[in-house]
């Protein structure tokens, strides 16, 4: 297996303070990689970073074979990285289809597609997104990424404020996803939800990359040392 | 924190100099240097006004000047009636400041208060422009009502005056206007940092949140627009006897445009920004207008090199970006 | 049978065809938790709006401590004493977290148009802030603008600003999303205590939230309610297991 | 030691074309004369009066300028002059002569080398019987100049109004109007519409189709704007107080000194500075300016040679002069103005009666 | 009064109102799908006119001039955004205004250095000369072309705007910059182009209207007001909205000049009544501004509902 993404002592800064001291992190060729770590971390900030929306001070960023570090960002996602980023971000004032057009790229992923792979999103077409349920939204996100078509699918908090049966939705569609050779970095609180889909996980620690393996490693003192259970 | 004391610095080095340069200028048989302070004082009085419209509210203005100008011509139009010694809406004229600027504050207010009440309807560009439009409106009223002038305008033929004070001589006139102005900052500061400014602040930066924890966004939008309409309004009267004159361009849209100069050049939403910012362009208007016919385009170059590279304007670059505790 | 702090009867609205809400009644009383539930898009945060006072019913009254509360605006209600969080965060970024705490205090305690005493030395009114924030776990953060608060923390100001208008009811919409199982872990505790200061309308899609904290649940869905009852209740309904719960994990 | 005058014009934005024939006029008068009495500051007024006073405080009181010169508008001259006269200072005006100015409010320090506002419209007035006009139709912008210039039409002309209009001040668009004129049963219009509303009236009224005679003051078919009017002003007559064709030494020389020094036929403002350049310069050479009542005799006397031939002061020192009728030509493709007849001799305005000066 | 005049001052109502909608197309698409207010708008309205009249007097030939200022006009815009503008998409609209009102003061001198300070000549094409008999008058055969122009012109953008992947992604960016670039979409290059099409449309508006209107230094901060009532009525980013805002701006302004005036020769003499007549219509359009916020304060038909 090929790394597709990999990150490597990445730092990064907000003006003056340092978020990320040092992050490593590699997503194999359809693999499903979990980033854990309590509340302010620095999961987002690592996301944020490869997918070239925050500048990295020092550390590389590899992806599908070349280095993205200063890549702008919309040449990293056409590169294949299609982000479902923390809080939505729903374009507000277009249309769920329009919100789902604009990001449009050519392959297996179409509109039809997407659609039926989330029948909500084709019920409200026409309605604009900013008058969209919660949940709602956040289909339309995961589903915008896929019109990207990408190589990596990376999911910031992807079923935070879903109903239970959505969520169980939501983990079978990925878990589908990455059955059809999707390669999958995820972020997520319900580890009972996680585990289940991820072949390694990662743990962040105060913006650094404390410990990794598969699931099956994670014991419940390193569940209650990182993970505050 | 050195980043507020820096500011704190900034702030009395700009005081100061406003003070001494002119008295220096008093020493030297200068009056044109103490004119031009006066000047600067007015206009950052104007600039004050705005600012807690624009710096502290969010509410960007572009009409500040029809509140310029109706100050100004409260201040013509009863020293007219008091030179002519004919009245007024059936009340006698008058020549004295300390009757004229609480009626400038007074009119200019109401008329702040009526085009904020239809204007805070709208945010964001719509409030840029609706601003914009009505001060357009109360210009084209003065330019096409003959009773004053019209678009000739109205000359004060002797200043008006001010109790202790002889308001011909230059001197004296600075006082009033630089006395005028440390009241109006101080008053800016204290409102800063009151509950009402706290408030004022939040809505501009989330207003949905405001009325969430039971703040009524328009109600205390209208009252910073009034208050600030009253302060600029101020700063037209004072401008009024400065030049002796009062016309309408003082309420055309080039001068509201000059007044969020001055915030910006200056700080916004920085104290003593309006006086730094007021400063620098009467600075550059005087160096530049009698060296260069083009001194408009250096102007605008200069402006754009302000808005692009040095965010937060003067106090900005001195003293570093804002915080609010 | 105790006086309910908040009624709502037979609340109606509509967004073109589509009914958000559909004569939805329901009460809020004392010492309660009534957990709201219902798959996206039912019409929970819809509901949260109209009792704020966001959005304008179609019809129906909404009765807040004994007084018809339909007709006022969100700050009058707020003032009343209708606490709410909001179910995307929605802070004050340029503020400090102890000046949004703040911001609620002073709201609460009225006087807007105070012109001239300073704020930043209003002993009392940090000393609270100190205090709410201690309480939700975030004193540590007290100095930071919000705007560069992680997005947990985010959630935990948006209680501590609810806290701080120590409102006669509290509408929380979705407070645990985005909190960790750890965080999950506190608040649960947290609003368990809270419960006794004032009631508290839950929309969360914690389940196990839900079940640890409500003392009744009503069910949501397309704007209906198609249950209300206890815990138990709720999660034997198979109706409720359908459209809501789904196979238990 | 020279003395200082200093020049506060428009040179900036959509007036900006006025002030520099001004300054150009000033300076040229200034180089063929080869005096070195005179030290010229020149400065942008932006059209704004605020500014205009700013500068003339400035010029005054650090560079101790004795003479001010050069502002185009009435309302700058009315925020400048009242205060510049009242210190001491000499204000010649090359151009706009508001009636406040020459009448109750004329001073001794004010001296005005143009015209009186309303005498350009009276002399359109009269020149209109001249030619016959029975039935006219009048137009002009609504504000004070513009009320003048109707105002002043009235006072001579004898026949009937078709109607009467105001535009609005900077209007571009004249449709409505043009069809107002149509419908009147007009037999001729009169109209004042100084600067870019001259232009725009003018290219709207040349593709309306109507072809009723027009006759105006010169604001808009002078030399400045022609070349935009372009050949729809062919045949407007209007009237000055000067024309480029007047057959005089003083004229020819200053028209051929003009197109040879800028490669451009002056305008009316051009001449009028030429002449308050002229006029100051010879009462420099006859008195002490710092002998001020000395400097205003002389002055008075205005002992030049004027481009528009006779010149004199009347009481309130606003010319007494000729005013001619003037139809808008083209000569070798380049449109300009030929003298066709005259409205008035040794015409002086109405306010000069209500002028304390004797 | 005929009931021909009155049709007639209706027609010039809408006709100058179409003149309105070509002012303020640019103005309304850059404000509405970059959210980007551009006082200089009527600067590059300015500079469409001055280049259309220099390549027009210089080859003879209107149409050529036409490109010319349209084409000057697209690439000074091009040029600022690149330069200028594309810093400011992330600050707050009091910046955007502070830079745009620094670009008029450049744009205008550098004009007046560029082409001298007299205005300038433009003609309409010959065979845009002349008038036709519509019946109730003859009219200038320019104005019919004009109103022409503005349909045109409104279809292509509504089309661009609404119908168009472009469009959408426009509007997308407008949304949320950071995101549209994180999916792909180079929205820098996206922005220049919208900037340089808003300053081409608003370069047409003034090289179009610069030839029954006076071309000089100036001429574009009356237009830029004007437009903006027409897009506060309308709308703000709303195409139809601008349609409509425009033409009843031009419909009430006409009216008001035509009418005022005589329904105040009914009450007092002629000339004042001509006085008091025209300065209320110089200010109905604004009193009707305020009207329809009062009503709807997002405009007519606001383009986010
Ligand atoms: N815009 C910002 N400016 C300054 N600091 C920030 C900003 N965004 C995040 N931070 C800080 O960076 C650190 C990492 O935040 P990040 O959002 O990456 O955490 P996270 O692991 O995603 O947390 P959560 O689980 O709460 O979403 C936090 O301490 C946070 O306060
Ligand atoms: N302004 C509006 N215009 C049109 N439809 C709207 C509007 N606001 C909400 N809706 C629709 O009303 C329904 C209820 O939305 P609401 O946000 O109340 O759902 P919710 O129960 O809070 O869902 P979630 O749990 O996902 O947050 C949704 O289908 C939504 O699309
Ligand atoms: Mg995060
Ligand atoms: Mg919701």
């Amino acid at each position: 297996m090929t790394d597709l993404l990999r990150v490597e002592g990445i730092e990064v800064f907000y003006g003056a303070s340092q978020a990320l001291f040092g992050v490593d992190l590699t997503v194999q060729e359809g693999q499903a990689v979990a980033l854990m770590g309590r509340n302010g971390m620095g999961k987002t900030t690592t996301i944020r970073t490869l997918c070239r929306l925050h500048a990295a001070y020092r550390g590389q960023v590899w992806f599908a074979g070349q280095t993205i570090t200063t890549l702008p960002s919309y040449k990293a996602a056409r590169l294949g990285i299609g982000l479902v980023p923390e809080g939505r971000r729903c374009f507000a004032t277009l249309t769920v289809t329009e919100n789902l057009i604009a990001a449009a790229r050519p392959g297996a992923w179409t509109l039809e597609r997407v659609q039926g792979f989330f029948p909500r999103l084709a019920e409200r077409a026409g309605q604009q997104a900013s008058t969209l349920s919660g949940g709602e939204q956040q289909m339309l996100a995961i589903g915008r990424a896929l019109m990207t078509n990408p190589r990596l699918l990376v999911l910031d908090e992807a079923t935070e404020g879903l109903a239970p049966v959505i969520r169980q939705e939501i983990w079978a569609a990925i878990r589908a996803l990455k059955a059809q050779g999707l390669s999958i970095l995820v972020v997520d609180k319900t580890l009972s939800e996680l585990k289940p889909v991820a072949d390694t996980c990662v743990i962040l620690e105060r913006g650094q990359s404390v410990w990794s393996g598969t699931p099956s490693q994670i014991t419940p003192e390193i569940e209650h040392r990182y993970l505050g259970l | 924190m050195p980043e507020k004391s820096r500011e704190y610095a900034v702030n009395a080095v700009l005081a100061l100099g406003l003070l001494l340069v002119p008295l220096w200028a008093l020493w030297a048989g200068e009056p044109f240097t103490i004119t031009l302070a006066t000047r600067i004082a007015i206009l950052a009085l104007a600039g004050v006004g705005l600012n807690i419209a624009l710096g502290l509210g969010g509410m960007v203005s572009f009409g500040h000047a029809a509140y310029f100008g109706i100050g100004a011509y409260v201040a013509g139009i009863l020293a007219q009636h008091a030179f002519l010694n004919t009245p007024v809406l059936g009340l006698p004229g008058s020549n004295q400041m300390l009757t004229i600027w609480p009626i400038a504050m007074l009119i200019s207010g109401v008329m702040a208060t009526a085009i904020g009440a239809l204007s805070l309807r709208t945010s964001g560009i719509f409030f840029i422009m609706i601003t914009l439009a009505f001060a357009q409106m109360v210009f084209y009223f003065a330019i096409s009502w003959p009773a004053y002038g019209g678009e000739d305008g109205l000359p004060i033929y002797v200043r008006n005056q001010f109790p202790g004070l002889n308001t011909m001589r230059p001197w004296d006139l600075f006082l009033v206007a630089f006395g005028v102005l440390m009241a109006g900052l101080a008053f800016s500061a204290l409102l800063r940092g009151s509950r009402f400014g706290a408030a004022l602040m939040a809505i501009r930066q989330n207003p949905e949140r405001a009325a969430a924890v039971g703040i009524n966004p328009y109600g205390v939008q209208l009252t910073a627009f009034a208050i600030s309409g009253m302060i600029t309004g101020l700063a037209g009267a004072l401008m009024a006897d400065l030049t002796r004159f009062t016309s309408p361009s003082m309420m055309a849209w080039p001068m509201s445009g000059e007044l969020i100069v001055i915030i910006i050049l200056g700080g916004t939403g920085r104290l003593f920004g309006p006086v730094a910012g007021a400063a620098i362009l009467v600075g550059f208007e005087v160096t530049f207008g009698g060296m260069t016919e083009h001194w408009k385009l250096w102007l605008g170059l200069v402006l754009l090199g302000a808005v692009l590279f040095a965010r937060g304007g003067l106090i900005g670059l001195i003293a570093g970006k804002e915080r609010h505790g | 049978m105790v006086e309910p702090v908040l009624t709502l009867s037979h609340l109606q609205k509509s967004f073109g065809a589509l009914k958000a809400t559909d004569d939805v009644s329901l009460t809020l009383i004392p010492g309660e938790i009534h957990a709201l539930i219902g798959p996206n898009g039912a019409g929970k945060s819809t509901l949260i709006g109209q009792i704020a006072g966001k959005i304008a019913p179609d019809s129906g009254t909404i009765t807040f401590r004994g007084r018809d509360v339909t007709q006022l605006s969100t700050a009058q209600r707020a003032r009343l004493g209708l606490g709410r969080s909001f179910q995307i965060s929605s802070l004050i970024p340029e503020f400090s977290a102890r000046r949004n705490v703040m911001l609620a205090l002073q709201a609460r305690q009225g006087h807007p148009f105070r012109f001239l005493k300073p704020v930043q030395r209003d002993r009392g009114l940090i000393a609270g802030a100190q205090a709410i924030l201690t309480r939700v776990g975030m004193a540590g953060r007290a100095s930071v603008p919000s705007a560069e608060l992680s997005h947990g923390e985010r959630r935990l100001l948006e209680i501590a600003m609810a806290l701080a208008l120590e409102p006669a009811c509290f509408l929380l919409d979705e407070p645990m999303a985005g909190m960790g199982t750890e965080g999950v872990g506190k608040l649960v505790s947290f609003l368990q205590d809270l419960k006794q200061q004032a009631p508290i309308l839950l929309v969360e899609h914690d389940m196990d939230a839900v079940f640890a904290l409500a003392d009744r649940i009503t069910v949501l869905v397309y704007g209906q309610i198609i249950a209300s009852g206890s815990v138990e209740d709720i999660r034997h309904d198979p109706r409720v297991r359908e459209a809501y719960l789904g196979d238990p994990a | 030691d020279p003395v200082t005058v200093g020049l506060i014009t428009t040179l900036s934005g959509g007036g900006a074309g006025l002030g520099v024939d001004i300054r150009d006029g000033f300076q040229l008068a200034l180089s063929m004369s080869g005096s070195d009495a005179i030290h010229l500051v020149v400065e942008d007024d932006g059209q704004r009066p605020e500014q205009a006073v700013q500068i003339a405080d400035r010029m005054i009181q650090s560079e101790r300028a004795q003479i001010l010169t050069g502002i185009v508008w009435s309302n700058l001259a009315m925020a400048v002059v009242p205060s510049a006269t009242a210190q001491d200072v000499i204000y010649v005006s090359p151009n706009a002569g508001p009636s406040q100015l020459a009448g109750a409010g004329c001073t001794p320090n004010y001296f005005n080398a143009a015209y009186q506002n309303d005498t350009m419209h009276e002399a359109s007035g009269a020149y209109a019987n001249v030619l016959g006009y029975e039935n006219t139709f009048i137009m002009a912008p609504n504000y004070p100049a513009g009320i003048d210039a109707l105002t002043g039409f009235k006072r001579y002309f004898e026949g009937t109004l078709a109607g009467e209009l105001f535009t609005q001040l900077g209007q571009t668009d004249f449709a409505a109007e043009i069809a107002q004129i149509r419908a009147s049963g007009a037999d001729s219009i009169f109209i004042f519409e100084p600067g870019g509303m001259g232009i725009s009236f003018m290219r709207q009224y040349a593709q309306s189709g109507i072809d009723l005679p027009i006759i105006s003051a010169a604001f808009s078919f002078s030399q400045d704007v022609l070349p935009a009017v372009g050949d729809a002003a062919l045949g407007v007559i209007n009237t000055a107080e000067w024309s480029p064709d007047m057959d005089n030494a003083a004229n020819q020389a200053f028209v051929a000194g003009f197109q040879e020094a800028y490669g451009r036929l002056p305008s009316v403002y051009a001449a009028q500075a030429f002449d308050s350049a002229n006029l100051i310069l010879s009462a420099l050479a006859a008195a002490d300016i710092n002998d001020l009542p000395a400097f205003r005799t002389a002055m008075r006397a205005a002992d030049f040679d004027s481009v528009r031939g006779a010149f004199r002061f009347g009481n309130n020192q606003h010319p007494i002069q000729n005013y001619y009728a003037r139809e808008v030509v083209s000569v070798d493709g380049v449109l300009t103005n030929r003298l066709v007849g005259t409205a008035f001799e040794d015409h002086q305005d109405v306010y000069a009666a209500d002028c304390a000066m004797e | 009064m005929t009931t021909a005049l009155f049709l007639e001052q209706v027609l010039n109502g809408l006709q100058l109102g179409l003149m309105l909608f070509l002012m303020s197309a640019g103005l309304t698409l850059v404000f509405g799908v970059m959210g980007l207010i551009n006082l200089a708008h009527g600067s590059l309205y300015m500079i469409g006119a001055f280049f259309c009249a220099a390549a027009a007097a210089a080859s003879g030939n209107f149409w050529l001039g036409l490109i010319a200022g349209t084409a000057a006009a697209a690439a000074a815009g091009a040029l600022i955004e690149v330069t200028v503008l594309r810093r400011l998409y992330d600050r707050d609209h009091l910046d955007q205004v502070l830079a745009t009102f620094a670009l008029i003061l450049v744009l205008s001198e550098l004009t007046k250095i560029g082409f001298g300070p007299f205005p300038l000549f433009l003609d309409v094409p010959p065979i845009l000369s002349g008038t036709v008999n519509l019946g109730i008058a003859q009219y200038p055969l320019y104005r019919l072309a004009l109103i022409g122009f503005g349909l045109a012109v409104a279809l292509g953008l509504w089309l661009l705007i609404a119908r168009t992947r472009l469009g959408i992604r426009i509007r997308a960016g407008e949304n949320d910059r950071e995101m549209i670039a994180a999916l792909g979409v180079n929205i820098r290059a996206l922005y220049t182009l919208v900037f340089a099409l808003g300053a081409g449309l608003a370069g047409l508006a003034g090289a179009l209207v610069g030839a029954v209107q006076s071309v000089q230094v100036g001429m574009g901060e009356p237009v830029l007001i004007l437009a903006f009532v027409v897009i506060v009525i309308g709308g703000i980013g709303s195409i139809k909205g601008a349609m409509v805002g425009a033409l009843l701006v031009g419909v009430i302004d006409t009216m008001g000049r035509f009418l005022l005036p005589r329904l105040f020769g009914h009450f007092m003499e002629q000339s004042q009544a001509a006085g008091i007549g025209a300065a209320l219509a110089s200010m109905l359009i604004y009193v009707l501004m305020a009207a329809v916020l009062v009503i709807r304060p997002k405009g007519l038909f606001p383009a986010h509902a």
